[in-house]
């Protein structure tokens, strides 16, 4: 049943369809492959302070990076809602590296106060919403956005991040349906990266493909090579312009891999062989860019390794800094609950408060 | 003024609301044309179209889904649930996402929204047409949890509720929606979440209820009345927040206390407001802490009128307490 | 994107695919037609007695007899998830008229102890599974159950009924998709009515049939007329021999139409024309059937006149007897929460006991 | 006798069942090679094979469906959830449909099942891997709610539990599933639903708990016996059937009251324990009947060893109580 997936790179980073290849301008380019690189290098840090006990969770974008695109294809009202591997929009669209690095120590500058697990964040000033961990809960709230968007008379597009495991919830369900039923301007973008923790996409779904789930909503769909960048930016561009001309959402499903563990938490070797994540590791996302890149003369040969090392140093520094930060105080635990604190809790804090020295 | 019933006073709060503010949105399942399957939306498609009076598809985790992604994106929505029996498919949209929202973003996201439902027992509605979830909404912090138990509230109430920075679960008494009308304020008031109304003054024992147990409540208290027992009668109107003052000042006079609550005994509102009581002035306690509630069963049919309290059992509890 | 729809009869009642039409004994047949014309007796004589305050509440399946068909196609061990609209079912399987009567009564014979909205009815004996009210929540119970018929190598297959509302709830999703993903031995059939009590189906999905659905779960599908005897008892057939046979589910759209209120509760002048009404009263499935079955000889013009008055006495006797006996008595109230009473419980029984003359 | 904490009694007990009884099945995510994101279900999958031991799609309402439908089939489910912080989208699932099918129908249908999931807080798991709802599962009437405070109880209950007849909701302590260890009986036994356990006699004051707080209570009715106050400690180990009986001989005894929970206090489980020992034995109290508990909060990530009840906040609350 399955459309044709969209390549435009192959495996090996050669153009192979010269046709689709969209025009981006060379500093964008520049960017996108910088945030790639920023991206892994976080995954290698934020795994070694987990091991060190300095952070209490890490979960990996590795394999994935290519979704960065989408930050290139959307204009930066858009809103987007991501799952919980998506940190390069975030990072593309200006969410300064500094917060990053305090969110994942929960420390006092945290803007989410200490009180999320490290990676579950989001940032309002780059319409970039705050994940819960429930599995797909934010698909309908995309859904609700783009209509509020819609009725609104607006030209932006509200985007969400699901994961493949995220079809078979319930909010996917009522999310494509509610988006496709009231033609609102969204973006549906699966990332198939063919596991949930342990469960492979044959236990979550018999459908030939993903993007086959988006006839039933009665929706348009695209599938992707979703560890080529310029797939990823063209069919993106083509789901916004659909959305915005008013002609309704689209499903993007995204072919993938999570080439990392699960989370920390995880241990992959117990239920996947090596070799199936060393062929994935030949598609690389960020290798497949760089060769792209090199052969248009917008990177050369090295700067990779520059910007590696560019990027650890910072992280290093933030890192030291970060750790040195203390948490957030036992008298914000009320804050936020409510926009104004009502009687109980405060007698709540009150008592609490005595046990602020313990 | 217009003589309105509840449903009359809810329809007019948010008729009003949404010509004040047209980025008032209401969805829910037939709400549009039909005007909700209790007419509590009535004429509104009419007057704002489809595009503000969603009629949506039948998914409750939908609607409550859909309304948080308008709240987000600074839309005011006000959801329908058709009855709350209805709400469990939105359960984890509710308790996940829209309680937590503001508090998880360190305040930067807020989820100002409506949540509409008829509840309650009393219509011959069986299982699924009479539950009364509220406690297990109360124990969710977050959410604010209102129930009014006539007009008047009803219109102020849903209007403050609609104008709240936080997300309100109103749950509407279904069984007295037509029940009797009063004179109900055609223009813009509203009557403040968090302060219980002292609808009778008395002496012997307090009486807490809400919705459309107060006015069992009532009753009892009047045949209590008769048989020469002075009872105070407070109706909660909202129970996140509580107004645990105005129920303290009346145990500590009288020294007595009974709730009356619809819901299934174990772990209901009753509950909590009995453990309140118990923890914050057993020592001016003369008598044992009451509650009177539905049973621990599903919610029944035919013998609904016997697991419903009613104002005779309400009238055995207020002796026990008086002889205790 | 839709399969063909299956007709054998067409709207007049002839028959236009003499290729797939199937050999039903004659009997059969005629059981069959017995149970559409009592369904619609049911309806007149339900919806007089709410109105009179007799019972509290009917539910129509008018416009939608043609269901009956699916007991035919299926054996009486498989077993059925209905709706609320598929009395047919059970009544064909051998559900006593007495049971059904004294349950509207909700009287001291109802098997469901006068607990249930008169309506929601099921029986154990008749593999016929008491629905709730809440919309969609048996699709995943009968993927479940057909899961357990797999399992244990049985030959049976569950189905379930379901309506076209019915589709945009969570468990139509999950029960979709448990069912295809484990191969399990189950029939989903939409009763597409194109109404959700006032909701049309274009504001329930986008799809442009909801047979389209089931390639998002790679399952097998069928459309149908839904209002033809015929063409429902060859799509059932089809797929249970298919479920049988271990090749996985089926989804059968049958289109028909609600042409009763949604509930006695419900005043359809307020959402839809009668013009909408009238168009599909000509394609009534009784009517057509009885057109075929005259064709076949195995009615008479007239045999259904007889049979109507044949029914309409014995559900007047039934009615007058189901009116005069008791209802179920205060101390089963108690009944049926555990299997055995917990303690609590008999206190709280002993509680409202003294209150029994009230 | 094996040495073991638990999660090893879990695993133990659901191995032991399903070879006794080939119709146990169990199904949930990540429970078949991956044996469990915490490992209870570790090895089961390659003893009895993926048609027994079901990795099934993400949806928790599928799960819980799909387990019904095998329940009122004839075939016995235990269902995980992987955290119970994730069990709302089946809220519907199991408040609609599993506790009810028995009283809808009558008696005809029933849907005995196990619903096992880790609950609580205190691993750093914040928002949505540290909740404890069990009061809002006690106020659904049809549902047996077990909670086991150590293996030997957590492999006697769960083997209780899925022979019993009716759907029971198993929480496990995720905190302290590999917290010790103890000898558990490598054979066949059960601990009886519905039993409390009188963990330690005491006689100034009775502690009420359950779970992973049974230990922070015991903790502190040590530190309180330090102070020479002598603490009855209870573990009621199902809270739904209760044992109100030994809770009733206890206060009977010492007169005062406390219960230790996690869950935010508006209306959790505490609040009902309150409520039952201010109905039924006021006139023994020569307290306040207090209640030491989370807040009502989200749960928090870097406060949450202030937010659940430390063994320092109960003995403040045991003073507090001997002293009124
Ligand atoms: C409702 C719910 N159920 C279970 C979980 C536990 N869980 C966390 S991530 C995950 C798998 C998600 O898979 P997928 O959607 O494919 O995303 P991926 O992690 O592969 O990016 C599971 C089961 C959860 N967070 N929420
Ligand atoms: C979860 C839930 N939400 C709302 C309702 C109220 N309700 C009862 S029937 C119905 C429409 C059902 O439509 P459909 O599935 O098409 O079945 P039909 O009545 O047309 O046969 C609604 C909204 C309900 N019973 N359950
Ligand atoms: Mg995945
Ligand atoms: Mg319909």
């Amino acid at each position: 049943m399955t459309t044709e997936r969209i390549r435009i790179l192959d495996d090996e980073g050669n153009l192979i369809n010269t046709d689709l290849e969209p025009k981006i301008p060379k500093t964008k380019l520049k960017k996108a492959f910088e945030t790639m690189v920023l991206l892994r290098l976080i995954d290698e840090k934020g795994i070694k302070l987990q091991r060190q006990g300095k952070v209490s969770f890490h979960i990996f974008t590795r394999g994935q990076e290519a979704h960065v695109a989408a930050a290139l294809a959307l204009n930066d009202e858009d809103w987007i809602y991501p799952a919980y591997r998506e940190h390069g929009l975030a990072l593309y669209r200006g969410y300064p590296l500094e917060d990053l690095v305090n969110h994942l120590f929960a420390n006092i500058k945290d803007k989410h106060k200490g009180r999320r697990l490290p990676g579950l964040f989001g940032s309002k000033d780059h319409n970039f919403v705050n994940p819960s961990a429930p599995i797909g809960t934010q698909v309908i709230q995309a859904a609700g956005t783009g209509y509020g968007m819609k009725i609104r008379g607006e030209n932006t597009v509200s985007t969400v991040f699901f994961g493949d495991g995220a079809t078979s919830s319930n909010d996917f369900h009522s999310g494509m349906n509610f988006g496709a039923v009231t033609k609102s301007p969204v973006i549906y973008i699966c990332q198939n990266n063919q596991w949930a923790i342990s469960v492979p996409l044959k236990y979550q779904t018999a459908a030939d493909s993903i993007v086959d789930k988006a006839i039933g909503y009665g929706m348009n769909g695209l599938q992707i090579d979703g560890n080529d960048f310029l797939a990823f930016y063209v069919a993106v561009s083509q789901a916004r312009e659909r959305a915005v001309r008013g002609d309704g959402p689209t499903l993007i499903e995204s072919v993938t891999y999570r080439v990392g563990p699960h989370t920390s938490s995880d241990d992959p070797s117990v239920y996947r062989s090596e070799e199936e994540v060393k062929l994935w590791e030949k598609k690389d996302p960020i290798n497949r860019f760089e060769k792209y890149l090199i052969s248009k003369q917008v990177l050369k040969n090295g700067d990779r390794d520059k910007l590696t090392k560019k990027y650890d140093d910072e992280l290093n520094r933030l890192i030291d800094e970060a750790a040195k930060l203390p948490k957030f105080g036992l008298e914000t635990l009320f804050d936020d609950v409510f926009e104004e604190m009502p009687e109980f809790l405060e007698r709540q804090k009150a008592e609490i408060l005595q046990y602020k020295e313990d | 003024m217009v003589d309105t019933n509840i449903v009359g006073a809810i329809n007019m709060a948010l008729k009003e609301e949404m010509e004040r503010d047209n980025n008032v949105v209401i969805l829910g399942e037939d709400i549009g044309k039909d005007g909700g399957v209790f007419r509590a939306t009535q004429g509104l498609i009419d007057k704002f179209g489809r595009d503000r009076v969603l009629d949506t598809p039948l998914s409750e985790s939908g609607i409550i889904g859909f309304a948080t992604g308008l709240a987000l994106y600074g839309v005011r929505a006000i959801a329908e649930i058709q009855f709350v029996d209805f709400i469990w498919p939105a359960a984890d949209q509710i308790i996940s996402e829209v309680a937590k929202f503001r508090y998880r973003s360190g305040g930067e996201y807020t989820c100002p929204m409506v949540i509409r439902s008829p509840y309650g027992g009393g219509v011959k509605g069986a299982h699924y047409h009479s539950q009364s979830p509220e406690s297990i909404f109360a124990h969710t912090a977050g959410l604010k949890i209102v129930i009014p138990s006539n007009p008047f509230d009803a219109k102020g109430l849903l209007i403050s509720a609609i104008r709240d920075s936080d997300p309100v679960l109103f749950l509407e008494p279904k069984r007295i929606y037509r029940a009797f009308t009063e004179e109900v304020p055609e223009d813009d008031y509203t009557v403040p979440l968090g302060k219980a109304n002292v609808v009778k003054e008395g002496t012997d024992l307090t009486l807490v209820s809400y919705g459309s147990m107060l006015h069992v409540t009532l009753e009892a208290a009047s045949l209590a009345e008769d048989e020469g027992i002075s009872c105070e009668v407070i109706d909660l109107r909202s129970i996140v927040p509580l107004d645990l003052d105005t129920i303290g000042m009346s145990v500590m006079k009288t020294g007595r206390f009974i709730s009356v609550t619809e819901a299934p005994k174990t772990s209901g509102f009753s509950a909590e407001l009995s453990a309140l009581v118990a923890e914050n002035w057993i020592e001016y306690m003369e008598a044992p802490i009451l509650r009177v509630t539905g049973y621990d069963t599903p919610f029944p049919l035919t013998l609904e009128s016997f697991y419903l309290p009613t104002p005779k059992r309400v009238l055995d509890n207020i002796k026990k307490s008086v002889s205790f």
